[in-house]
């Protein structure tokens, strides 16, 4: 059982940063420049991780980003990886999709304290940047998840990719999967809405005082949480991975549409972001709600 | 003097509505049939055996209805004792009403005790002939405002005297009342041989109750009367 | 008159009033009224344990009337005059419901109640009147105008009753007749579904405008509105684990707000401050506090470790089963945005920057202030834990009411066949994952600098001076009302309306109270003319 | 034909009209005079109507007082009903001891206010 | 022992006042402790109808039933009360002698059942009123004491004209037979016998197009006089009318004509007491609307809904009486009713009885007030008239508001002077207020006597 939460960890974070890594490839060559390696990530993440100081404002602040990568793992954990429930299976027969979407908030919980906690008015103002968004993502991701466990009279993520052995649920809730998608782009941090994390933003961003090892953990949990949301996607509206090499293709299809759909448009404020959210994916989804 | 500056439109709207509310009330009471038979006739029948009076009404008055006219003494005495209140004692009383002519002061000299020897028979007479209590006390008063009018403010009253004499007739009344119930029979019952009709010592307690009555009322009406004739004047309040 | 009868229904809700008032005995308070709180809960115990209309009323008033003196010691006229007029109100609506249950079915006691032989119209005014009283009580709009200053202007102490057992008599109320004594089959009115729309644009509105509120014991007022809109919604649902949800939730709002509105009252209590713009920075002087405000607003906001999880669990699923997805989605809506003025209690109190400098001159908290912290957070520790370990004494409250009790898998586990999830891996797999990931970052072999002093921050290459009110955190939501849908939500407010209602009857009282100065004469003609005008109708 | 005239039932219905035009006329001086001595004492008019009203339709020709005089020996039935006698007799005392008490409190009330005018009594009500 | 004592004894002892010029206050406690013998006495002996000199229908007839029992038990409490009470008031003793005929007054209204001698009672009630009204001999008390005797007058003229027709038409004057021969009459008199009675006793028993006097009058009497108005007056009257109304068998109109206007009285006169300034005229504003229930209520003609009333009548006058005495006290130290006065004013004990007065007035449990508006909301619930039981509900709302605003107003606002209740005064003040939390709390008893009462108000004065 533990092995199976190690590798499901470990594909996670690999497949987590190849895809940052594959991104900042992506858009750069789109901006017309060449990108830096795939396994960028890799090693940005060892630099921070040995960096001899960093500094440190009590222990609130040191539990503040452990909470956030415990509230990523375990969101991570929760999601099964393959659709047959042999293998990878992880602990989601202790746990359902409403309990997947209360994770996805904790790990913003806990940086949230974190960042509260040194006080500097920039944190603070990228944290209430950060809920309200998270505020507005929530509310069609919500709707439509409720559309599919109304659908599928179940909660519980296996029998939702069981149901899908012949039609996909973006075939069969096609206004759900439009507004979960929107949501999912927020949920990634891609523009229009990445208000929050985007690296120009950084300094009044929420990881404004981390450095070394917190940096780095903050980096590497947005990474696993990253690929989470996308494995999340694929069990809900892709029929979930039948093998290893469909998980790959799906997560990969997924991630280039998020990816190229982000280079495309500039960036929200928080409260443009939030009045588009619970106007335009929020009412697609209660008119997708309806039809279920 | 023009009428329309005198009446107000607040007068005549009133005028109507109170001319218009009697014409109402006269219409009901015109078609009422009247009856013949009534508490009066049944009490005319047996008034000669049950109190040998001559004058009906002061048996009506005294004993079949012996208890409104205990409630009347009552009222009297309460109204009086109520602008008693009123009267504070330092007042200078001053008659204002008075004339010093001294024809006058020897008339009433002389008609004084004839007036109050006539109330008195009237009182006395109650159950014989028409009048009674209320009738003799008054007449009684009256003798008292003539000396009023005539001597003014040297003719002052014995106000301890009066409110003694209105106190004992008063009780008297009542504990008559209380005896004819302690011997048995109702409360301002009969309990005195009837003697016969016509005969100044007959009909039981009723004379002795009008006589009570009747000193009762004399002493009011006089402070009643003094009240009036003699007050602070007003002018100068 | 007065009798009783022990029941499941009554036992949990008193268990609750014991603790709370046990607990809340500790806790030092200025206005020491022993008698007012023990009539208060004495009126307590008679409405739990009634067995019949009467005795139920009985201590509903005397609880009204006993708070009301408990409030007048530190709550200011408009205030009492606001808080008085609705309970009363809401009492002689129930008083009415009675009186109409007593024409029905022609006794008060519970068991001779049945109402199969009633006029459906008559079931309709009945469930009109009480739904008035739990309005009152449980403060839904546009009932809720007397309960945000009620709660934020009575002592301490008082507001955490209030919040934590009072405002849960509404739903005991809800419970006792509309499921024990009127029973579903013969509530078929469609009024429960506007109930259910009710409860949540309440919650709605009361989030939001606890997120913009400044003064912590306002915000903890608005969201124990929001809370119990929420178990309105579900109770009106008229399920058997919608009636479970209810109950979970009423369980967990009771220990939350016990120990949210005592947490709040210890910083009041030391730092004299009530607002979130004159806090801040408390979270190295008061940590236990801090530890246990943040145990409290992890279970206010529903987070998945803590109790306030399995409630909230139950209430979607309730919704999910009972295919109520649009409602599902408002409440949903309103418990997303409820995690925002979650964090802005935390931030504004003890994380920021400290606004006024002498927070070091703040006394110790006294000890006594943590029992009911200490036995709240427990209590949602374990809820968290072994979610399912009250599941039988609901069940047992289930049967009580006839409905078939919910499934039981054990301790751990809770939820039905559509959905259930087990509190103890959640629980396990956080906190293993928390101590493995604290291990690899101790392991990290590099040195930590600590900040010289709070000013000592990263501020755009500017430095920071001290006069400088770095506590901006506090006016969190303000950047909320530049949304489109949530500034429509914020203009709306019930003052306008009950401010019209007031200065009606002010204005009627003044034309009659003219007519009481009437002089005598005109008082003639009144007397006259009403004679005319009915001698006129009779002759006519 | 004057003994057409001396019917009871026509002596009752000139009594009636006669005693109901004085209590018209009193009831007007009670609700319109300022005066507040005219006041009550239009309200002793009014109510000595009433008694002329009451006596006057007890009346019936051809019978005598209740009183046995020299003529009559016997009380039967030509004699007319002394009970509304009596009840006048109490009600007119009742009628002079309300009427002397509410002029001893108009005397006190003019000679502490000094105002007589029932309008300008604004001493009770609502003070502002 | 004849039922007259209960008239002759408090009149023998006024007109012997000049003996006992300064020891009236004793001697009026006296008297009320022996009438209180009296009741006791008769308390074994009911019913008892007592003829006064001659047997029915000839003359002045007593009766005392369940239910003039339970007014005259009532009356001579409240009147030993107020003697005990003010057993200490050096000055203006004047006042026990008007006492004692008041109490007579209200006791001949009660056993008399003879319609003159109804009349006569009245007038003693009515001028004995108008001389405690003047008590305090100041430009207010006598412009109050004015405007009673217009307004009286015109309600004996009333009376009278209405008496005077019943015995034009009947011929006799004890209710029992006026009860037997009433629809005999002819229709139009009938009417208008009922009319003019209604009106003569409406203005007494404050019902709403006739009551706009009744605020100034409480006004300008001293306010322990005015106690005695709210708690015995009104009440005396309200019986009389009643107990002749059912004798004379009115028919249903008549009777939901008078339950409407009693409702409407109750809402008027609970509405003007909400921008009242002063505190003596909201009592007087709370003694109307409680009188309007009383009359809605007791002319619905069911045993239950009466019953209640009677029980509201007892606990009204308790909880007015306590208020009044203690408002008494406060103006006493505050030198004025007005609401700023009472809310400057400190004493733990009197607000804690003024908050019971309220409560229990308010029909909020666990007082007494609550058993007898439960009463009579069970019995309109048993009747079906739902109407009128939301409209109570309401009502009683406005009435919590005005009286909660005193409460607060005291509670809340900076207090100005201390108040030291003496001794006799506590004692009997926390005697009522017991009173009514015992009568809250074990009503079973004063209930059952309550229902006997009603059934013999309901079916009048039978033929004896």
């Amino acid at each position: 059982m533990f092995i199976d939460l190690l590798i499901m960890l470990v594909m996670a974070y690999g497949f987590g940063f190849l895809y940052y890594g594959l991104y900042r490839n992506i858009s750069a060559r789109v901006h017309g420049r060449f990108g830096p390696s795939l396994a960028q990530s890799f090693y940005d993440s060892i630099k921070l991780f040995t960096k001899d100081t960093s500094t440190d404002f009590g222990w609130m602040f040191f539990a503040g980003p452990i909470i956030m990568a415990s509230g990523a793992i375990l969101t991570v954990l929760f999601i099964p990886y393959f659709n047959h429930g042999e293998r990878l299976v992880g602990l989601s027969p202790y746990g359902n999709l409403i309990v997947v979407l209360y994770f996805m908030v904790l790990g913003p919980l806990g940086n949230a304290l974190g960042v509260g906690s040194h006080g500097n008015p920039f944190g603070a103002m990228g944290i209430t940047r950060g809920l309200t968004r998270l505020l507005g993502l929530e509310m069609p991701f919500y709707i439509a998840v409720v559309g599919l466990m109304i659908a599928n009279e179940s909660a519980d993520i296996g029998t939702i990719m069981a149901n899908q052995a012949e039609t996909y649920n973006i075939i069969a809730h096609p206004l759900l999967f439009i507004a979960a998608f929107i949501s999912f782009l927020g949920f990634l941090g891609k523009s229009p809405f990445d208000v929050v994390g985007a690296p120009q933003e950084v300094y009044s961003g929420p990881a404004v005082e981390f450095g070394g090892k917190f940096l780095a953990l903050a980096l590497s949990q947005s990474a696993i949480f990253s690929f989470a949301k996308l494995l999340l996607m694929v069990d809900l509206f892709l029929g979930g991975a039948d093998s290893l090499w469909d998980l790959i293709l799906k997560t990969f299809v997924l991630f280039v549409a998020s990816v190229f759909v982000g280079n495309v448009y500039g960036r929200f404020t928080t409260a443009q972001s939030v009045d588009f959210l619970l106007k335009v994916p929020t009412v697609i989804a209660i008119v997708g709600l309806l039809f279920v | 003097m023009s009428l329309k500056k005198t009446v107000g439109l607040k007068t005549i709207l009133t005028a109507l509505l109170i001319s218009f509310m009697s014409m109402l009330l006269l219409g009901v009471i015109m078609n009422a049939a009247y009856t013949h038979t009534s508490l009066g006739y049944d009490l005319l029948k047996i008034n000669t055996i049950s109190t040998q009076s001559a004058n009906a009404v002061t048996s009506v008055v005294t004993y079949f209805r012996g208890l409104d006219t205990l409630g009347e003494v009552t009222i009297l005495f309460l109204s009086i004792f109520g602008i008693g209140i009123g009267i504070e004692r330092s007042d200078r009383m001053k008659t204002i009403l008075g004339y010093d002519s001294t024809l006058l002061k020897i008339g009433t000299k002389v008609l004084f005790p004839l007036i109050v020897l006539f109330g008195l028979y009237i009182i006395a007479h109650g159950h014989l002939s028409p009048g009674g209590g209320f009738q003799g006390g008054v007449i009684i008063a009256s003798g008292f405002l003539l000396m009023f009018l005539a001597y003014g403010d040297s003719y002052d009253l014995d106000h301890k005297v009066l409110s003694l004499f209105e106190a004992l007739s008063g009780a008297g009344f009542i504990l008559v009342g209380i005896l004819a119930a302690l011997a048995g029979g109702a409360f301002l019952g009969n309990m005195l041989p009837l003697g016969v009709l016509g005969k100044l010592f007959s009909s039981g307690i009723l004379p002795i109750i009008y006589i009570f009555v009747g000193l009762k009322v004399a002493a009011e009406i006089t402070v009643l009367v003094e009240y009036f004739i003699r007050t602070q004047d007003a002018r100068d309040a | 008159m007065f009798n009783f009868e022990i029941t499941a229904l009554g036992n949990m809700f008193f268990g609750l009033t014991v603790l709370v008032f046990v607990s809340l005995f500790f806790v030092p308070n200025k206005h020491r009224s022993v008698t007012l709180y023990s009539l208060l809960f004495a009126s307590l115990a008679c409405i739990f344990y009634a067995s019949d209309l009467i005795t139920l009323f009985i201590g509903w008033e005397i609880m009204g009337w006993s708070s009301y003196f408990l409030i007048a010691k530190t709550a200011d006229k408009q205030t009492l005059q606001k808080y008085i007029v609705f309970n009363i109100g809401g009492a002689f609506t129930l008083l009415g419901a009675i009186i109409l249950i007593y024409g029905a079915c022609g006794s008060f006691v519970y068991s001779e109640l049945d109402f199969s032989a009633v006029p459906s119209g008559q079931v309709t005014a009945i469930t009109i009147l009480l739904l008035l009283t739990l309005f009152v009580k449980s403060g839904i709009m546009p009932f809720h105008y007397w309960v945000v200053d009620s709660y934020s202007q009575s002592n301490d102490l008082f507001s955490a009753v209030l919040s934590a057992i009072i405002s849960k008599t509404g739903v005991f109320a809800f419970i006792l007749i509309f499921f024990q004594i009127i029973t579903v089959q013969y509530l078929q009115t469609p009024i429960l579904e506007v109930v259910a729309w009710l409860g949540v644009l309440t919650s709605i509105i009361a989030t939001f405008k606890a997120i913009n509120e400044d003064e912590a014991k306002r915000l903890l007022a608005y969201s124990s509105i929001a809370q119990v809109g929420y178990i309105v919604t579900i109770l009106s649902i008229m399920g058997s684990l919608s009636l479970e949800a209810a109950l979970y939730h009423t369980v967990i709002h009771t220990f939350v707000k016990l120990l949210l509105f005592i947490n709040v009252a210890a910083i009041i209590y030391v730092s004299k401050q009530h607002r979130f713009s004159t806090l801040g920075g408390l979270l190295y002087k008061y940590p236990l506090n801090f530890i246990l405000l943040v145990v409290g607003i992890i279970s206010l906001a529903g987070m998945p470790p803590l109790g306030g999880f399995s409630s909230k669990f139950l209430i979607y699923t309730a919704l999910l089963e009972e295919h109520k997805g649009l409602l599902l989605a408002a409440v949903l809506f309103s418990s997303a945005s409820a995690f925002l003025y979650c964090y802005k209690l935390v931030y504004g109190i003890y994380l920021g920057q400290p606004t006024n400098p002498k927070t070091e001159a703040y006394p110790r908290i006294p000890l006594r202030f943590y029992v009911p912290q200490i036995l709240g957070a427990v209590i949602l520790i374990t809820l968290g834990t072994i979610p399912g370990v009250i599941v039988p004494m609901f069940n047992g409250i289930l049967g009580s009411v006839g409905f078939e009790p919910v499934l039981y898998r054990g301790v751990f586990v809770l939820g039905s066949d559509f959905a259930s999830f087990n509190g103890g891996v959640v629980i396990g797999a956080f906190g293993l994952i928390f101590v493995l990931i604290l291990l690899f970052f101790v392991r990290l072999k590099n040195r930590s600098v600590k900040p010289k002093d709070r000013l000592d921050i990263s501020y755009c290459g500017e430095v920071p001076r001290a006069d400088v009110n770095l506590h901006y955190g506090y006016g969190m939501g303000r950047e909320l009302s530049r949304i489109g849908l949530i500034k429509m939500i914020l203009s709306r407010s019930s003052h306008a309306l009950w401010q019209r209602v007031s200065t009606l009857f002010g204005d009627l009282s003044g034309i009659t109270q003219k007519l009481y100065t009437l002089s005598a004469q005109n008082m003639g003609l009144v007397i006259f003319a009403f004679f005319t005008i009915l001698l006129y109708m009779g002759v006519k | 034909m004057l003994e057409t005239l001396n019917q009871t039932t026509f002596l009752h219905t000139v009594v009636a009209i006669g005693s109901f035009t004085i209590f018209t006329i009193g009831l007007v001086g009670v609700l319109s005079k300022k005066n507040l001595f005219k006041i009550f004492l239009s309200l002793s008019i009014v109510e000595s109507s009433l008694f002329l009203f009451f006596i006057g339709s007890h009346f019936e020709v051809g019978k005598a007082a209740p009183i046995v005089a020299d003529g009559i020996k016997l009380f039967d039935g030509h004699m007319v009903d002394p009970v509304p006698q009596a009840m006048i007799l109490t009600t007119i005392v009742i009628g002079v001891a309300v009427l002397a008490l509410s002029l001893t409190f108009v005397v006190n009330y003019y000679r502490l206010s000094g105002n007589i005018d029932i309008d300008k009594m604004d001493e009770l009500g609502e003070v502002q | 022992m004849s039922l007259v004592y209960f008239i002759a004894i408090p009149i023998l002892a006024s007109f012997l006042t000049p003996f006992y010029k300064n020891y009236l206050r004793f001697v009026s406690v006296l008297v009320n402790i022996l009438l209180a013998g009296f009741a006791a006495f008769f308390y074994s002996r009911l019913p008892l109808n007592e003829f006064i000199s001659l047997d029915s229908p000839l003359s002045i007839i007593f009766i005392l039933d369940y239910v003039s029992f339970f007014f005259v038990s009532l009356f001579i409490g409240v009147m030993l009360f107020f003697s005990l009470y003010s057993i200490k008031e050096k000055n203006n003793t004047a006042v026990f002698v008007v006492t004692n005929i008041f109490t007579s007054g209200a006791l001949g209204l009660i056993l008399s059942a003879d319609i003159f001698n109804i009349y006569i009672f009245f007038e003693i009630a009515s001028i004995s009123a108008y001389i405690l009204t003047g008590l305090n001999r100041d430009k207010v008390a006598y412009s109050g004491a004015i405007k009673y005797m217009i307004v009286g007058a015109v309600a004996s003229i009333f009376l009278l004209l209405g008496i005077m027709l019943m015995y034009l038409n009947l011929g006799y004057l004890t209710l029992s037979s006026i009860g037997a021969g009433f629809h005999t009459m002819d229709k139009g008199i009938q009417y208008l016998v009922l009319l003019s009675l209604f009106i003569g006793f409406g203005i007494k028993t404050e019902i709403l197009p006739l009551n706009f006097w009744v605020a100034d009058i409480y006004q300008a009497t001293p306010t322990k006089i005015a106690a005695l108005f709210s708690a015995v007056l009104s009440k005396a009257y309200l019986f009389v009318f009643f107990h002749i109304l059912y004798t004379l068998k009115v028919d249903a109109p008549a009777l939901l004509f008078l339950t409407a206007i009693g409702l409407l009285s109750f809402a008027v006169a609970e509405l003007s007491a909400l921008r009242s300034k002063d505190v003596k005229r909201i009592f007087a504003y709370s003694t109307l609307g409680q009188l309007g229930v009383l009359f809605l209520a007791l002319s619905s003609a069911n045993v239950v809904v009466v019953s209640g009333a009677l029980f509201l009548i007892l606990v009204h006058s308790i909880s007015k009486l306590m208020l009044f005495f203690s408002l008494d006290l406060v103006e006493k130290k505050m030198h004025s009713t007005r609401v700023e006065a009472f809310a400057g004013f400190r004493s733990a004990f009197l607000f804690t009885i003024f908050a019971i007065g309220f409560l229990s007035l308010l029909g909020i449990p666990p007082f007494a007030g609550f058993i007898a508006k439960l009463t009579i909301l069970k019995g309109f619930a048993s009747m079906g008239a739902y109407g009128i039981v939301g409209a109570i509900l309401a009502i009683s709302l406005v009435e919590a508001t005005y009286f909660f605003r005193l409460l607060s107003a005291n509670q809340r606002s900076k207090k100005t002077a201390e108040i030291k209740v003496p001794l006799l005064q506590k004692i009997m003040l926390s005697l009522l207020a017991l009173a009514i939390l015992y009568l809250g709390l074990f009503p079973q008893g004063l209930l059952d006597f309550c229902t006997d009462a009603a059934q013999t108000l309901i079916q009048g004065v039978i033929h004896v």
